[in-house]
């Protein structure tokens, strides 16, 4: 089986699509590294739901306690110059008014329709949660899922019809996996990116919707981290 | 390296159409965008639908864009004040359609559009002229109109001081309608006193956060460069 | 005719009913005198629509530029310690959500159940202007009217039912005049206070609803203003 | 002379009564009011509804409101956290209702009540288990969700500095939910780090204006007096 990339690696991947000046929200999980790899010198205005505009990886010198300013995953960040802060409702105005150019988020499965699910495993028998995903995938202009192919039983993620119950339907525009880049679009999914040594064929045996090769598709490459 | 600085006014109102719809800031002539404003009216646009407080007076501003015969349809809650010449001639004349909203209804009816909602409920104007017309809905025994939500084309708006990813701060009541405009558009177009360097303002006190902000002008007071 | 107070004497006395702590909003017109003859010593906090909580009558000397802080009739003014500003939207939640104790606003007239009309006159050619007394009529927990008892023609503006437009319906919970402070109660209008030489029965005669006297009603007055 | 100001928590939470809907700041730890809920937690309370972004964690704030038994519902977006023991346990032996609502709804519900908003339409959750049984209605072709306004009887929030009539401003993410809270309830009490003489806060960077705040007491970080 051909080698993916690591989780550093689709985080790294995904920060080089993301054009200057945008502004992002990352989800927790895989969405947050994209934070630690993000391409160096390129003005990019990452987004957390509790309150701000501007954070970049916790900068231990930057004299905040870190308890005063953390990720939506409640882990420590700092601020760069031109960040700044403001209440949750207007956070979401952000969210749900389509302010946001990219929301990153983790998923369970992804439908060739761009149907999300990525908050709630059916029959679990902890409480659901849902925090901002919803707002999130029904707002942003653009829902890029990033999550590894496949589960740790080999099920794929991405799948014609989510068995899960959805974060939002057809919320999906783009999706990075450890093996590939699937475009999300009216003529179903297409592939960008794929690890080179993997042949469709392969990288369809491991998805549950019908994958087609776009005709400039490219290498899916990652240097190592 | 991001930079929404425009070298002037009639820069930062580059683009804008025919038709649009243009929120605007201010109330009475504080925190009114004057040079924006007269930069749109130097283009000859037609058609355009105001949204504003008011409507205008003297001869710069959304008056300039009336007298101008730009506009075809304002909304506002409070047209007429001394000066508003230009509405008033319009409006004997027939020749402008006007919307009268309550004033705090036409704030939330931007920020709705603002914030990805299409409609929601208030007590304001039931019961009267204003609500005849629009969608009732009870709520615990109390009677709400449904008021939907406003989205600009363009908003064009004034801040004293911004940074060039558009961070905007205001100065004492010319806030007034501004930070809800600037929420409200596709384009948000601010006039500022100053613009500082990039990290010159303090995040915890920036009132528009650079997201809802895509050009910035700076034109110190008493200086017009539309 | 018995002489009624003046308009400087009427906001004088209307701003003795204000308690030490109240948050008021006044309307354009008489209702802002009140800030000139607000009671001294009380901490009384007020609102104007456009953003201004704490303000005071305009102090030349604050070096504020008299256009930078107006209040709701575009008039200067100047702000008191404890000030706060804000946008639109977030005066409006004051007002809307029933945050404001009294909103003192002038009336065209005003019915024995409360209906206030004062936004626009029947008929009138010139165009319709609302500004924010709907969301005030609305929301405040208190209305007070403030107006002259007649009109210029003699005309009561103490109605059974207004003839006029209305600005809200069952809105007003207490009117001040230039001849009585009258309350609007479930079982109708009741003068708390009257001109001493004006008898009930010659209010009653300039008044189109019916009047009661409280029992412990008391004269009407002010002080030389 | 108006002074919000109390002594102690305990003080500052007298008059809550069993039963009670209590809006909580704070994002995971971060501006939660631990010493207020700490002294809510004392009164030994039952029945509570408490509106917040998560379930606590910890033996203080709403971890200890539930693991002391006082609540009876819980409202909220993400209620599993690392350390929210209690609630787990809670939900596990079902003593606790929970109504999960997706995070910028939770605000904008509250935000709605303080606004005199009873509902209002979001796209959020609309084709999903959260939309389930709520009244949908489309826009422009889209599908939305009718959400209505939450009131709270109570708001307990934290702030970093506070004077006597109640204006507060926060610290960096510490603001969060707190001034959504605060606009929500009927009586909003505020523990703050500092309070500064009337006066003593710049007027245009006041984050919650003192007309949303009715008691305040003064608890520097690290001393409890609950």
């Amino acid at each position: 089986m051909a080698d993916g990339l690591t989780r550093n690696q689709m985080a790294w991947r995904l920060g080089r699509d993301i054009a200057e000046g945008s502004y992002v929200n990352l989800g927790v999980g895989i969405p947050l590294l994209v934070l630690d790899h993000a391409p160096a010198g390129r003005e990019i205005i990452f987004h957390s739901e509790n309150g701000v505009l501007g954070m970049k990886p916790k900068d231990e010198a930057d004299g905040i306690r870190p308890d005063d300013l953390t990720n939506a995953g409640k882990q420590p960040v700092s601020l760069v110059p031109g960040a700044a802060m403001f209440h949750h409702a207007d956070s979401f105005i952000m969210i749900r008014g389509g302010h946001l150019d990219i929301a990153v988020l983790g998923a369970y499965q992804v439908a060739e329709n761009g149907d999300l699910a990525n908050w709630r495993l059916s029959g679990a028998p902890t409480a659901p949660a849902v925090g901002g995903a919803m707002d999130l995938a029904a707002g942003a202009r653009n829902v890029w899922a990033i999550c590894e192919h496949n589960g740790r039983d080999g099920a794929p993620k991405i799948v014609r019809e989510c068995t899960l119950p959805l974060t939002g339907p057809r919320s999906v525009n783009r999706i990075y996996t450890d093996l590939a880049i699937i475009d999300v679009t009216p003529d179903g999914l297409v592939v960008r990116e794929k690890i080179e040594d993997l042949s469709l064929e392969g990288l369809q045996a491991r998805t549950a919707a019908p994958l087609s090769l776009a005709n400039d598709w490219r290498p899916l490459e990652a240097p190592e981290l | 390296m991001i930079d929404k600085q425009c070298k002037s006014a009639a820069e930062a109102v580059e683009g804008i159409e025919d038709g649009a719809v243009i929120l605007v800031g201010g109330f009475g002539q504080t925190g009114e965008p004057m040079d924006l404003l007269d930069a749109i009216a130097a283009k000859g646009l037609k058609d355009l639908t105001i949204v504003a407080n008011g409507g205008g007076s003297g001869e710069h501003g959304i008056g300039r864009l009336l007298a101008g015969g730009c506009v075809r349809k304002l909304v506002c809650s409070f047209p007429r004040v001394p000066g508003s010449v230009a509405f008033e001639e319009l409006y004997e004349q027939r020749a402008i359609e006007l919307e009268i909203v309550p004033q705090g209804t036409i704030a939330e009816r931007v920020r709705a559009g603002g914030a990805g909602i299409p409609a929601f409920y208030v007590p304001t104007g039931a019961g009267t002229e204003l609500g005849e017309g629009k969608e009732h809905r009870e709520f615990e025994g109390r009677a709400f109109v449904m008021e939907h939500a406003i989205k600009g084309d363009v908003a064009v708006i004034k801040a004293e001081r911004a940074d060039r990813w558009g961070n905007l701060s205001y100065r004492l009541s010319a806030r007034n309608f501004n930070p809800v405009m600037a929420m409200g558009a596709e384009l948000t177009i601010a006039q500022v006193e100053e613009c500082v360097p990039l990290g010159g303002m303090d995040p915890e006190t920036i009132v528009t956060p650079s997201i809802f902000v895509d050009r910035v002008v700076e034109i110190p007071d008493g200086v017009s460069n539309g």
